[in-house]
């Protein structure tokens, strides 16, 4: 298995996709079965992934392998010198694993939709956008520029729009899938500025060329404040993907799309592109650009986890959950503890992919039944979708024996380490109450719909166990929740290859002072580091050795108050909802105002909907005089600011600039009409403005 | 009273003149009008005949004089011919009557 | 009295033959006319024979440049060069298109038992016409003037039973008769200061600085005034749209082009001889500073362009709507003028020519169309472009060329004059005239509307024309598309005529 | 062939197709229809031929050596004693980068327009004669190398587009055709004046020596070529090429339409028929774009660089203020005009770059969005066609009852929103690119990114009111693509997507060219500099 | 006050005062009265100017002629037992100011001016040397002339016929 062979199979796991979708696209309305084609193509990229993970991953267990071609050209630029845009292909650990994860999940999803999406009536068509989607991702994936990495990114963010908005028979679905792609656009304009000032700077997207020119000092605007601008704004395009606060709120939309799209897209692959994208740039992100980010993810792991405690919607906790774990990504990156950040973006997506295609076996159960308080008891009748589920609800609580306590764990020890290193502890305190809710939300929600008595008798006795197409997934996805696959020692997972070997902290490229101070080189004298001048290892490199020993010491106690904190969850649902020891009905009651913010998320649509339209009524009562139509409008309520503004701004153009273009024609005919007041068809009138005329023109000229 | 000089004749003639304008533009009848064009054509022939005399200048003015009074017995028999066209046509001779060509 | 003098009257005659030529065809149709009561049909025939020999002799001449009838040492009565020349060919070429329309016109021919009179009354009109743009003595332009008021009065009002042309007929003589006497007061002014009427002499007395420079200018002004109203200049314009909507069609084209071409040359030659002082290598003249004529000329030329395109925008008729446009093109020709230089000139000619066209173009088509549906009422026009499409194209093109689009001649005619404005300088100027041409479109473009654009109210059932207009109106309609693309021969021709005597 | 008039054969072969048809009876509108496609479909072919032989590498712009399949004669010649004696006009064709993404562009829009016209059947014979004509002009302004053959071109499209709008648009159509025509003519007028001025500021040197006025654009670019005293000479201190500048920048300007001149767009785009807007939106407003990039830019490097803050404004303002009036839309067809709006301020935003990333952004997103806005128009023109109406919010759901149409349309949406693997993004990512690199105009660049968002916001919400949601009842009759359409559809769709995965095709083709432009423009700053001192 | 002045006063009092009646009276025909004292006058200055000749033309062509054409005019044009024999005036004060002004502006422009005077003899008889000028300078003038009187009359003619 050479280099190259390497490089081919990544080209032909990119693209054996889209030759899916079109293939699926174009046949879909002649051949029936065209679907299956689809699903052979994924389970064929899989292979190849799986070969190629082995490959890299045994072979070349160190190497970057890069293939880039001149994607454009524009030779001899004056000023410039030679400029070209380069596409490239990376292979490098990450993105083995990522290409892993997303191939399967991907192929797990379609083998699941098989059963779940059948008797649609665009079945075909579903297939054909998830074969789109994958390409996309898988772009994402192996992208070894942020351009390319940039036009996945919007590529994604289509597939996820006609995923959404599948339905779109549904205003609510096709509502979904505009928010979602306008909202992601936020985020990526961000990003895309982030780009302009990188290309700006160093004519170049290639990350390594990027970060080669860091190293040696080359800085935005000559500024580390712009560096850090650059980090922050590229993250904006995480903020959007990756669902982060403030621009979450797209996301819990989403789940108007079919499940087995929620699973693949809106949990386990796309939503995880924001880390991805984190992870793939975290060498030029500063000390200051890091903090923000950790904000972000903190404010994302919190806020969504409390409104998915009163959330009823399977799949809108699920969406909060993601959205919460998410965060806890970002946190992760942002306080630096990146290695677990991108295993618990792996282990994640197993769970979570698990949790949502089982939520999908549910609903498919219950005929599109959703909601949790018509469930209940369905263990008896969904035996294997409930093992899995409860699987995979033990791993995102964060129990041992699961991938998720392994990167939960870490991701705590890691902000608990933060927390010893700058004395910033409010990290540590969000990802460990968030730990705690987790647990109890998960709980709940499987209390909820498998535990207790059936609640809608009729759904109940209909509900039937999924079919094999179905279990099977649930079934791999929650065998790859058991710690077993990433570590052999279930309470240390730096003892397993995945993290010891496979994932290594890349190399810090920005200015020493604009790091962390624990990610300073540490003082070695420069003479020193000459003399010493042995190879350093990349962890080495990235942290200082305050920040390893930290991390060690962290460990054991995160790992215990976070094993405690997940118990006491787990404990106060099974009290709540099994139990029955507590009435959450009561606690609801006795603080209300709580309870209601977490039901109505926030008010966060809200928000966002009453900020907009006040600003537009201030705006309008100044511009009233132009126009009483924006009054009516808002009067009425009814649209956010942008619908007001553009509505202002049309009636703008129709009236003032249009307006003074008609005046112009008014004012050129009030002249027309002047003169013809002299035409009056009587030549003594004439002959009289004849005499006038020549009295002034005599007096004007006498003055000459 | 000075002697009597250019200016005296000269001023003949502005009256003349301007009463000709005025006598255009006030009178409603067509053949008033063509008297007040009589009057101009008078008055610019004063003109000539004085300027000639005190300027010494020979006999172009009376020459052109002359002319004129030519052309003006000329335009009166056309102008009239063209009056009692429009009387025939419109019954009137009412300058101010015939204005069906307007804006 | 003496054989010298006798000698110069005769070798003069050689120099006028073209109007030698006109003249004499006057007597000859009043005498074809007399003598063949019933039989109409020779007399155009005749106009065009009379019309084509005096063409050959004035291109057989058109490079002369002397002086005829001398009055003294040097000037003469008339001037004979290659200006005046070109003018007079205009004039004849205008002249003879007016006979052929003439002939095909339902106006004129109701009238047939004064035929003999119409075409005499053109021919006066004519030899006047050539005896203003030769003219060098104010008294030969007074009467010259006087001689093609006079024809044209009648001619406007020619068709006697119609009130339009009755009414057409005595406002032109109204106002030509005031006007006229305007001018000859400021003639006798003119006289007075420098005791001369010939341009060249009044022109050699008045570079004495002790000028009265005030009266002057006044008698300059009323003489304008003359010359204004021939040309339709805003103020002196007011006669202009209602005689243009009352006379007979081919007499309102022939006075658009004709008569205006002519009084043209005579303002050209009116203050190019009277006032200059030196021309210099550029053919930039120096005028003498009595009278400002360049500001003047552009504050008459800018209002009256402004005047005679935003009227034009209200009007419904289409003679009338001509009639103003012909308004707005007088004040783009007197721009040429206010350049003061060669050039403006020779934009002014190229301009002419083209005009000619244009003009005489999409009269005839009204004309045709008013033969057809007898009226010439905008409302009347609505869907004509698909009943006539020949008649409707034609007229498309014509009035295209009139707002100055390329690929027609019209733009090459505007750019001429832009061109001479652009280096003279006058770059305001320039752009008020250019703001002008826009709004004209409008207009221009409104009957294109109701030709095509607009639906017939009552159905027009399709009619085509007689062969021989059609023939007439393609050999209208090609010059105007073949000169707007190449423009060679009318630039040459304009520049060749540029040469007037003495400069 | 090497001296076959290739360009002459493209630009006049619609003119000749135009008298051929006026030869045809009125009634054989079948034949007369064929004609035009395959006249229009021979000039497509001769433009893929020129492509085929067009050499990369070869610059253009000011360098009369460089430019490709030149045809010149003298074409006015008058010799004299002055300057009106001396005017000299060149008959003087030639392409180079920047032109012909124009011609194909032309020549491809023009034979999808026969196509979608084929539904006219309103005096057939007018149509397409007035179609041909204007066919050459557009050519005509694209290949003309001669400042006075490029107007006498860019003059020439506007009749027949009036009548086209005029007679064969929609129930507002007189007021829209007169507003087109009045604007343009409005535009054209500085242009003409600007034109005079240069002819009386630059020279060429004939072959004996002599020096002539000019309207050489060429010659023009040359600053060695300026008089002394031309008013629009630098060499002269009381120049007036600020002024002059503006005067052309706005006569192109209003035909992008670039804000506040854009109002004529609307109208005229809402009421014309359906191929004239692919046309209008297509091609007609690439020649303001093209206009400045040929005209103002290398005759007055200088003033370009004084005023470039201001093209990048504009380009911005364009941007936002064209997307947010496209949101406040209700007419389908409307929307996608101020979509114009939007899309050409990026061309706009590119050009005031003055590097090569932003002027080949600015470049290939006119071609682009002739291609995509042909699309888009195509798509108004289908439901149209079926509805009779284009009022957005009647429709709804038609993705169910028409997939194949919504696929296509979703396409051409897309592609308009800038989605990357269509041809779109390339050029407004390099616009955005190019622009942030040059410092002045980087803010603009960033606040104008916000037109991506607020494009994506008008086009989705678009999409959904006429596709998604449940189909309204009134339209449960209606049709899916007929093969004409698809003839229309599919080859837009192919190059949108082709020039998405591989721009280069289009972006060598120009690179040259730029990177030419490039060069006059940091040439000048020293040359023209040099002048001031 | 010579004999000259005394003359001179009479003749233009009677061509102004005329003159002034003929635009004011509404009659008509008064107003052709008036108009013939009006060309008496200044047939009076014209002698008084040198101008015999003239005189005598001014007397034979205007009296004898014009006139006869204008009270023609009158007559054809109005039933003399009809009151519409007189005629209103319009427009009297635009017009009044209007040629207030201009005359302002011309006397004060005639007036001022320092015109070249020389006082020449007065000739006895000018008809001679205006034959003469007629027949050689002004002959082509004189031939223009001829033709326009007969274009007059071929246009008046062709008016004035049925």
């Amino acid at each position: 298995m050479t280099e190259n062979l390497l490089i081919q199979f990544a080209i032909i796991i990119l693209f054996l996709p889209l030759l899916g979708f079109v293939v699926t696209l174009f046949l879909g309305s002649k051949v029936k079965k065209i679907f299956l084609f689809e699903n052979f193509v994924l389970i064929l990229a899989f292979i190849l992934s799986v070969i190629m993970v082995f490959a890299k991953l045994n072979y070349y267990p160190q190497e970057n392998i890069v293939s880039e071609f001149h994607w454009i050209s524009l030779n001899n630029v004056p000023l410039f010198g030679t400029l070209n845009i380069d596409l490239g292909i990376l292979v490098d650990n990450i993105s083995v694993l990522m290409i892993f994860v997303v191939t399967l999940i991907s192929m797990l999803v379609h083998i699941f939709s098989i059963a779940y999406m059948h008797g649609d009536k665009r079945y075909n068509r579903y297939f054909a956008y998830l074969g789109i989607f994958t390409f996309s991702m898988t772009g994402i994936v192996f992208t070894h520029d942020i351009l390319m990495m940039y036009i996945f990114w919007e590529l994604v963010g289509l597939s996820s729009y006609l995923l959404i908005g599948f339905w779109f028979e549904k205003k609510s679905a096709s509502d979904a899938g505009k928010k979602a792609f306008i909202v992601n656009r936020i985020g990526d304009i961000g990003m895309f500025s982030g780009i302009l000032i990188l290309f700006s700077t160093y004519h170049t997207f290639t990350f390594d060329k990027i970060f080669t020119q860091i190293s040696l000092g080359v800085l935005p605007f000559n500024s580390e404040f712009w560096l850090t601008v650059t980090g922050i704004l590229i993250f904006c395009g995480a903020i959007g993907k990756s669902a982060q606060f403030p621009l979450h709120v797209w996301l819990p939309d989403a789940m108007e799309g079919p499940t087995p799209v929620s699973a693949l897209i809106h949990a386990a692959t796309m939503v995880a592109a924001g880390v991805y994208l984190v992870v793939r740039v975290f060498p030029i992100l500063t000390g200051g650009a890091l903090e923000f980010i950790a904000i972000i993810g903190a404010l994302s792991a919190f806020i969504p986890a409390t409104i998915a405690l009163t959330q009823n919607d399977i799949k809108k906790v699920l969406a909060y959950s993601t959205v919460s774990q998410l965060g806890y990504m970002v946190m992760a990156l942002g306080v630096g503890a990146y290695k677990f950040a991108f295993f618990h973006l792996v282990t994640h997506a197993f769970f979570k992919a698990a949790l949502f295609l089982g939520s999908g076996s549910v609903i498919h159960a219950m005929h599109h039944e959703q909601d949790i308080r018509n469930m209940g008891g369905l263990r008896k009748k969904l035996p294997l979708t409930y093992a899995t589920f409860l699987i995979s609800t033990i791993a995102i609580s964060g129990v041992p024996l699961t991938s998720g306590f392994l990167s939960k764990d870490g991701i705590l020890a890691g902000t608990f380490a933060f927390g010893s290193l700058t004395g910033q502890w409010f990290f540590a305190f969000v990802g460990f109450f968030v730990a705690l809710l987790t647990a109890f939300y998960m709980f709940r929600l499987v209390i909820l719909t498998f535990h207790g008595e059936p609640r809608n008798k009729e759904k109940f006795d209909h509900a039937k166990e999924s079919p094999f197409v179905m279990v099977m997934p649930l079934v791999v996805l929650a065998a790859l929740s058991i710690f077993i696959w990433y570590t052999p020692n279930p309470f240390n997972p730096e003892q397993g290859a995945f993290l010891s070997k496979w994932i290594k902290a890349p190399t810090i490229v920005v200015p020493q002072n604009a790091r962390y101070s624990f990610m300073k080189n540490d003082v070695i004298k420069p003479a020193e580091q000459v003399q010493t001048a042995k190879p350093k290892t990349e962890a080495e490199i990235t942290f200082s050795e305050s920040y390893t020993e930290a991390m060690h010491h962290a460990h054991i106690p995160a790992m215990l108050l976070s094993l405690t904190l997940a118990g006491l969850g787990i404990l106060l649902a099974f009290s709540f909802y099994q139990w029955k020891k507590l009435d959450p009905d009561k606690l609801a009651n006795s603080i209300k105002p709580l309870y209601k913010l977490s039901y109505n998320k926030w008010y966060f649509d809200e928000i966002y909907q009453a900020t907009f339209v006040a600003f537009t009524l201030g705006l309008s009562n100044v511009l009233y005089w132009i126009d009483t139509y924006i009054i009516d409008g808002i009067v009425n309520g009814s649209a956010t600011v942008t619908k007001q503004f553009s509505k202002f701004s049309g009636t703008f153009d129709n009236i003032v600039v249009d307006g003074l273009v008609n005046l112009m024609a008014t004012i050129s005919g009030f002249i027309g009409l002047m003169f013809r007041r002299l035409q009056t068809g009587k030549v003594q009138t004439y002959i009289v403005v004849v005499v006038f005329s020549l009295v002034i023109i005599l007096f004007l000229f006498k003055s000459f | 009273m000075t002697q009597i000089g250019l200016n005296h004749f000269l001023f003949v003639s502005v009256v003349l003149f301007c009463l000709g304008i005025f006598g255009i533009i006030t009178r409603k009848n067509a053949v008033m009008v063509l008297m007040g064009i009589e009057l101009i054509l008078n008055s610019a022939n004063i003109n000539f005949i004085a300027f000639a005399k005190y300027g010494n200048f020979g006999y172009q003015g009376q020459m052109m004089a002359l002319f004129v009074i030519i052309l003006a017995a000329a335009e009166a028999a056309i102008a009239l011919a063209i009056v009692l066209n429009i009387y025939k046509t419109f019954s009137t001779v009412n300058v101010d009557e015939i204005d069906t060509l307007k804006d | 009295m003496n054989n010298n003098n006798l000698n110069y009257l005769v070798n003069s005659l050689y120099l006028i033959k073209p109007e030698l030529v006109i003249s004499a065809v006057i007597v000859l149709l009043v005498l074809v006319d007399l003598i063949m009561m019933k039989n109409k049909k020779l007399l155009p025939y005749l106009s065009v024979a009379g019309l084509l020999v005096a063409a050959y002799f004035i291109i057989e001449h058109f490079e002369t440049n002397t002086f005829a009838f001398s009055t003294g040492s040097s000037a003469g009565m008339m001037i004979v060069d290659p200006f005046g020349n070109f003018f007079k060919l205009l004039i004849v070429f205008a002249s003879i298109l007016v006979v052929l329309f003439s002939v095909a016109s339902t106006e004129i021919k109701n009238s047939f038992d004064r035929h003999g009179e119409y075409y005499a009354l053109i021919f006066g009109m004519i030899l006047g016409m050539m005896f203003m743009v030769s003219a060098s003595d104010l008294i030969v332009i007074y009467i010259s003037l006087e001689l093609v008021s006079f024809s044209s009065y009648i001619l406007a009002g020619f068709t006697k039973r119609s009130i339009r042309n009755s009414e057409a007929s005595l406002k032109y003589v109204i106002y030509g008769g005031i006007s006229s006497g305007i001018m000859l007061f400021g003639i006798s002014i003119i006289y007075g200061i420098t005791g001369s009427t010939n341009l060249y002499e009044i022109n050699s007395l008045i570079q004495a600085p002790q000028v009265q420079s005030l009266t002057f200018l006044l008698a300059g002004i009323l003489i304008f005034v003359g010359i204004g109203y021939k040309i339709s200049a805003a103020p002196f314009h007011f006669w202009t749209p209602d005689v243009y909507e009352g006379a007979p069609i081919p007499i309102t084209a022939y006075l658009s082009i004709a008569s205006k071409a002519a009084g043209f040359a005579l303002l050209i030659r009116f203050i190019k001889v009277t006032f200059i002082q030196s021309i210099d290598p550029e053919g930039f003249w120096h005028l003498l500073a009595i009278i400002d004529w360049k500001t003047f000329i552009i504050i008459i030329s800018i209002l009256t362009m402004t005047l005679g395109n935003f009227a034009a925008l209200w009007q419904s008729n289409m003679k009338r709507l001509l009639a103003y446009s012909s308004i707005a093109h007088a004040g783009y020709l007197l721009l040429g003028l206010a350049v003061m230089s060669n050039e403006g000139i020779t934009a002014i000619l190229i301009y002419f020519i083209v005009y000619a066209f244009m003009n005489l173009g999409a009269f005839f088509v009204v004309m045709l169309i008013a033969n057809k549906i007898g009226s010439e009422e905008l409302d009347d026009y609505k869907g004509l472009g698909y009943s006539t499409p020949f008649l409707g194209v034609s007229l498309a093109i014509f009035l295209v060329s009139l707002t100055g689009l390329p690929p027609t001649a019209g733009f090459i005619g505007k750019l001429y004059i832009f061109i001479a404005l652009i280096d003279a300088k006058m770059i305001v100027v320039a752009v008020i005239a250019l703001l002008n041409s826009v709004v004209s479109l409008y207009y221009y473009i409104k009957v294109l509307k109701h030709m095509f654009l607009d639906k017939a109210e009552k159905e027009i059932p399709a009619f085509t024309t007689s062969y021989s207009s059609a023939i007439l109106l393609v050999a209208i309609v090609a010059p105007i598309l073949i000169f707007g693309i190449y423009f060679t021969p009318i630039v040459d021709l304009a520049k060749n005529s540029i040469t007037l005597l003495g400069f | 062939m090497q001296n076959f008039p290739i360009l002459s054969f493209i630009t006049l072969l619609p003119l000749f197709g135009m008298v051929i048809l006026l030869f045809i009876p009125k009634k054989q509108e079948l034949i007369i229809k064929s004609t035009t496609l395959v006249i229009t479909g021979i000039q497509l072919v001769v433009a893929i031929f020129l492509l085929k032989n067009y050499n990369y590498s070869l610059g253009g712009i000011n360098d009369p050596s460089t430019f490709q399949f030149i045809e010149k004669f003298r074409w006015i010649d008058i010799s004299g004693f002055s300057w009106i004696g001396k005017i000299k006009i060149d008959y003087f064709l030639g392409i180079d980068g920047l032109s012909i993404p124009l011609v194909l562009l032309t020549a491809l829009i023009t034979f999808i327009a026969t196509l979608s016209s084929w539904t006219i059947n309103k005096s057939v014979k007018g149509y397409f004669a007035m179609f041909l004509l204007l066919d050459t002009g557009m050519m005509g302004v694209f290949v003309a190398l001669d400042f006075f053959l490029f107007y006498i071109f860019w003059e020439l499209m506007l009749l027949p587009m009036y009548f086209l709008i005029g007679i064969w648009g929609g129930p507002r159509r007189e007021y829209a055709a007169i507003k087109f025509f009045l604007y343009t003519l409005l535009g054209s007028v500085f242009i003409l004046i600007v034109m005079i001025g240069l002819y009386f500021s630059t020279t060429e040197t004939l072959a004996d020596g002599t020096k002539v006025f000019t309207f050489n654009m060429l010659s023009m670019m040359n600053p060695q070529n300026f008089t002394a005293q031309g008013i629009l000479s630098p060499l002269n201190p009381g120049n007036l090429r600020l002024i002059a500048y503006i005067a052309l920048f706005v006569g192109f300007a209003i035909k992008i339409p670039m804000f506040p001149f854009h109002t004529w767009l609307p109208d005229a785009h809402v009421e014309a028929p359906t191929a004239i807007s692919v046309i209008l939106a297509g091609v007609l407003l690439k020649m303001g774009t093209y206009g400045i990039l040929r005209v103002c830019y290398p005759i007055f490097p200088d003033i370009t660089r004084q005023l470039v803050w201001y093209i990048g404004l504009f380009g911005m303002i364009n941007i936002i203020y064209g997307a947010l009036c496209a949101m406040a839309q209700k007419d389908f067809k409307k929307l996608i005009a101020y979509s114009s709006v939007s899309h050409m301020g990026f061309v706009l935003l590119g050009m005031a770059s003055l590097n090569s990333m932003g002027i080949s952004g600015a470049i290939f997103q006119m071609f682009n969005h002739g291609t995509i806005t042909a699309m888009l128009f195509l798509s108004v023109g289908v439901i149209y066609d079926r509805a009779h109406t284009r009022g957005i919010e009647e429709f709804g759901g038609l993705a169910t009852q028409m997939p194949i149409y919504a696929g296509f349309t979703t396409l051409a949406f897309f592609a308009a929103i800038g989605l990357p693997g269509l041809s779109g993004f390339v050029s407004e990512a390099f616009v955005f690119l190019g622009a942030f690199g040059f410092g002045s105009i980087r803010v603009l660049t960033v606040i104008s990114t916000l037109g991506i968002l607020l494009g994506a916001g008008y086009m989705l919400w678009t999409f959904q009111r006429v596709f998604l949601g449940g189909l309204k009842e009134k339209w449960a009759s209606l049709k899916d693509l007929t093969f004409r359409e698809y003839a229309m559809l599919v080859p837009l769709s192919v190059i949108i997507i082709f020039l998405g995965f591989y721009p280069a095709a289009m972006l060598n083709i120009m690179n040259s060219s730029v990177n030419a432009m490039v060069k006059v423009m940091t040439n000048a700053q020293t040359f023209y500099g040099s002048l001031l001192h | 006050m010579t004999i000259y002045d005394i003359i001179f006063y009479l003749f233009a009092a009677i061509t102004v005062v005329s003159a002034f009646f003929v635009v004011t009276t509404r009659n008509i025909v008064y107003s052709a009265y008036y108009l013939l004292f009006t060309f008496f006058g200044v047939a009076g200055i014209y002698v008084l100017l040198g101008a015999d000749f003239i005189a005598v033309v001014q007397l034979v062509v205007y009296v004898g002629g014009i006139l006869i054409l204008l009270l023609f005019g009158v007559m054809l044009t109005n039933r003399i037992t009809n009151v519409q024999i007189k005629t209103g005036t319009i427009k009297i004060v635009p017009a009044a100011v209007g040629v207030a002004l201009f005359a302002g502006i011309l006397s004060a422009a005639l007036l001022k001016t320092n015109w070249k005077t020389i006082n020449t003899e007065v000739p006895i008889s000018t008809a001679h040397t205006l034959g003469l000028l007629l027949m050689q300078q002004y002959a082509v003038v004189f031939e223009l002339l001829g033709i326009l009187l007969l274009i007059a009359l071929i246009g008046a003619a062709s008016m004035a016929r049925k």
